[in-house]
């Protein structure tokens, strides 16, 4: 089924919720197993974690969190996920990608490796000063 | 999330979601009760656990950081298989000792063998 | 807490949850008991429903649900929900409000009922041709 | 959803919501249940409902006039309170009979001092 949301919150911790919840409910009619919806709201949740977390140090901003499904073939029942933020960017991706590797003392430096090992691929772009967009693919395993 | 407290230990029954949003409130209300208590120990059980992600993880790195500082130990029960293997893909699973139940868990930190801070 | 969320989706039926979940998170900040969020998900998926089933009779078409939290004075806590669509509108608001009117035979009529009666305040905006908003206020209690 | 059958009556434990997106499938699954069993009778146990509005009460509805058009009888059971209140708001309390338990409805539809269809 073709289905498009798109959903813009204010980057505050509690709005984290707010974006994995729906876009978990959004794939739901895509016929996802239980755990893979929960792998799902992982992979949102770290996404939108790091735009509250990364993209505006110095004051308020917002985050676009876009999630498609498309009904043509060979794209059949797969879910699409972009958050983009306007932000500060990422000046090294590859870097940011390592595991371990995080610009913030008390994390984990995970985020971008959950994100790459909960979906089916994981696309970075982001530009210092102007900002990052993630865009992440997912196809229900029983299909 | 609820209180207990067995001697040296305390005990920690999570329940809900551990993300960005309520890390911060389950670091303070942990450390709170430790403080209050005086516990050297901690017991995490997760059985209630409906999510988390890798900065709920982080907090609960945190704590264990901050019980292994004080010479303590801390032990995650009742693990849902779901986090059991985010913590195979963080690499925490040989860093942070899970056991099946809080009974187990109290054995380990009481027993004179293996470690734990005295009571 | 000030804060803002902004949602368009596609006008299907099983949108009509991801906005009322969506919603119901974003309010749970503001401290609203159980039975409070069960009612605001009843009054989003009314208005939700309506622009699904009403707004767009010969095709495609979105509908945006914006929720905002204010943190200033005489404002605080309060939730505000607007539902917008650019569809059919209502010729007669006056009557659309009435119990058990409907124009769709297997309907109940109760939408805009539940509305009122769920939330602490309804506005209905509407022009044929052009869309309708609905915007819904309300309150924790035990503030 | 699940189905049991219980003489004249078929008895549907509801689960999850009944909105908008799932009415439809409540009302097709619904109708070919009383079709391939042939039963004349429906118990409709709420207990497992999570969430309703008004167009899954006007699913509700619908069932009620189809089986009271076979001549037969239906009754709602275990109603959460909030579904309770949406019903009498929505002036259904006095249309839709319901019953504590699935026992209870049983009883109503098997007496035949009660009415409901002949088994
Ligand atoms: N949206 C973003 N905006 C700016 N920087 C980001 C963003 N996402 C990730 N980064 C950078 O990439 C690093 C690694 O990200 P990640 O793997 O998610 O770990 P963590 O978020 O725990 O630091 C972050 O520490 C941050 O420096
Ligand atoms: N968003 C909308 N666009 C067009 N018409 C609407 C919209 N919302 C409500 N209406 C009209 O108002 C009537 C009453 O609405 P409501 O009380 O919600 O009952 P119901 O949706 O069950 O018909 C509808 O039948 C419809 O004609």
């Amino acid at each position: 089924m073709k289905n498009e949301m798109s959903l813009t919150l204010l980057c505050v911790p509690s709005n984290v919720a707010v974006a994995r919840i729906a876009v978990a409910t959004f794939a739901a009619s895509l016929g996802f197993s239980v755990s893979e919806i929960e792998e799902i709201k992982v992979a949102v949740s770290e996404a939108v974690s790091n735009s509250v977390l990364h993209a505006y140090p110095h004051g308020e901003g917002e985050v676009t969190v876009r999630a498609t499904t498309e009904d043509s073939e060979p794209h059949g029942g797969e879910l699409v996920v972009e958050v983009r933020d306007t932000g500060a960017g990422i000046p090294d991706i590859a870097k940011a990608k390592e595991p371990g590797y995080s610009t913030i003392p008390e994390h984990m430096g995970l985020g971008l490796s959950f994100m790459e090992s909960f979906m089916d691929s994981l696309l970075v772009e982001s530009a210092p000063g102007k900002g990052t967009t993630v865009r992440m693919v997912k196809r229900p395993c029983r299909q | 999330m609820s209180f207990h407290r067995s001697s040296s230990c305390l005990i920690v029954k999570m329940s809900g979601e551990l993300d960005l949003s309520s890390a911060s409130v389950f670091k303070e209300r942990v450390d709170e009760e430790l403080r209050k208590t005086g516990a050297a120990n901690l017991i995490l059980n997760l059985q209630g656990l409906d999510f988390v992600d890798s900065t709920g993880l982080g907090a609960i790195l945190g704590r264990h950081r901050q019980i292994t500082l004080g010479g303590g130990k801390m032990i995650l029960t009742s693990v849902p298989p779901k986090v059991q293997s985010m913590l195979e893909m963080a690499g925490l699973f040989s860093v942070l000792q899970c056991e099946r139940t809080d009974k187990d868990a109290l054995q380990v930190i009481e027993s004179p063998f293996q470690g734990g801070a005295p009571r």
